[in-house]
């Protein structure tokens, strides 16, 4: 399985903090996204690829293209504003 | 030498300043930013902010920051505490604290450990004014300070 | 808003530090340099510090890098006390405290008053190590740190 | 009168802290460090033209070519090394 969790105006405009998906379903987090997207309304809006999405894998900055395996956590986003 | 921590309760920058560079007389100098929640942002009164984060993450993150300034600067120390939760204006939102033996290397450390703080650990600040809640975006202004810090190398 | 002192007390950075900030919800950051006596100089263990300067224009110089600090970043306070006299090691030197409205301010104030305060404000340290008295040299590098603010007008 | 003052390892090495010169004297800080080299011993070491002597007129830092009128303080010194 593979843990996704959503924060901030994330979590909050898509009503949910996580969900778990197989870990076949996603082999990146592009793949994840895009899937996400599909969702439409918030989904597709707020992980539109031209917005500014934060990805963690595992609890440390990654990217797109960072490869998902069984037992990964996921995090989405929006850009920090901490300090 | 390194010390991160995020917390609930008030901050108290003195201490982590006294913390910082008691018994050690290498140490030359030290330099401390304190960021302070400002009453007012983008021309709207704010009343109160939160601070949500990513337990966990916040931690790993910080520590990062921390040991990335302490070998790239020779620094003799480095702390960094933050808050979560509900604060008022006038309270510390953040701490950094760094010593080294000459101050050169303290203010690089210090503006370093914040400019990645600022776009690299999961903090996310809703801030509450007269029209409600509201998110706070990020600022381009801190992208920008993040990449000097790699143009430098 | 702007404060200068020269004292033979110990210095309590942390009151300063406090003195800058408090009543003025509009500034967002606080940048402090402290500088703290070493216990060694030049390959040799300094048992003492004595402080000396020409008082006066010790105080006006003092005002004058705060002035420039303040009107250069547009800060909201700057404050800089500085030790004299005899002291030991460990026990803070001098203490710069600079508050602005965003960080990037609060830290340029702040290196730009202690680089310029090593170069400009009459200030000699004399050491006592176990060979006797010192005088210490003025080092190449306070030069070059004050240049650097010229170049970039 | 103009005041002439002397700090730190000057004070020391000169054995004085400070005179005083009739303001005729010395027209400038340039003239009067001309006379006091004259003095040969310490005086010409510190006071040397390729030695770095900081120089305060009124308690503002100026140059070798600052002019010097009745009643200035004049104050030498070695590069300062506080902070």
């Amino acid at each position: 399985m593979i843990d996704v969790r959503y924060f901030a105006r994330f979590r909050e405009e898509l009503a949910t903090d996580g969900e778990q998906f197989e870990a076949g379903q996603a082999e990146t987090v592009e793949a994840l996204l895009k899937q996400l997207r599909a969702r439409d309304g918030a989904w597709a809006r707020l992980l539109a690829e031209e917005q500014r999405v934060m990805i963690a894998v595992n609890q440390e900055i990654a990217e797109r293209n960072t490869p998902l395996n069984d037992g990964d956590e996921v995090a989405l986003f929006p850009p920090v504003t901490g300090g | 030498m390194i010390h991160v921590r995020v917390q609930s309760e008030p901050l108290d920058p003195h201490r982590e300043v006294d913390l910082l560079s008691q018994g050690n007389p290498a140490i030359g100098g030290v330099v401390s930013f304190i960021g302070l929640m400002r009453d007012s942002n983008e021309g709207d009164r704010v009343e109160h902010l939160f601070l949500e984060h990513y337990p966990g993450m916040t931690e790993k993150a910080l520590q990062k920051i921390a040991e990335e300034a302490v070998e790239r600067w020779q620094l003799e120390g480095c702390r960094i505490v933050h808050r979560v939760g509900e604060m008022s204006p006038c309270e510390p939102i953040v701490v950094v604290a760094v010593a080294a033996r000459h101050r050169k290397a303290a203010f690089l450390g210090c503006e370093f450990v914040i400019d990645y703080l600022k776009t690299r650990a999961p903090f996310w600040k809703k801030e509450t004014t007269q029209n409600g809640e509201r998110w706070v975006d990020a600022r381009d202004t801190d992208d920008v300070a993040e990449r000097k810090w790699q143009d430098q190398d």
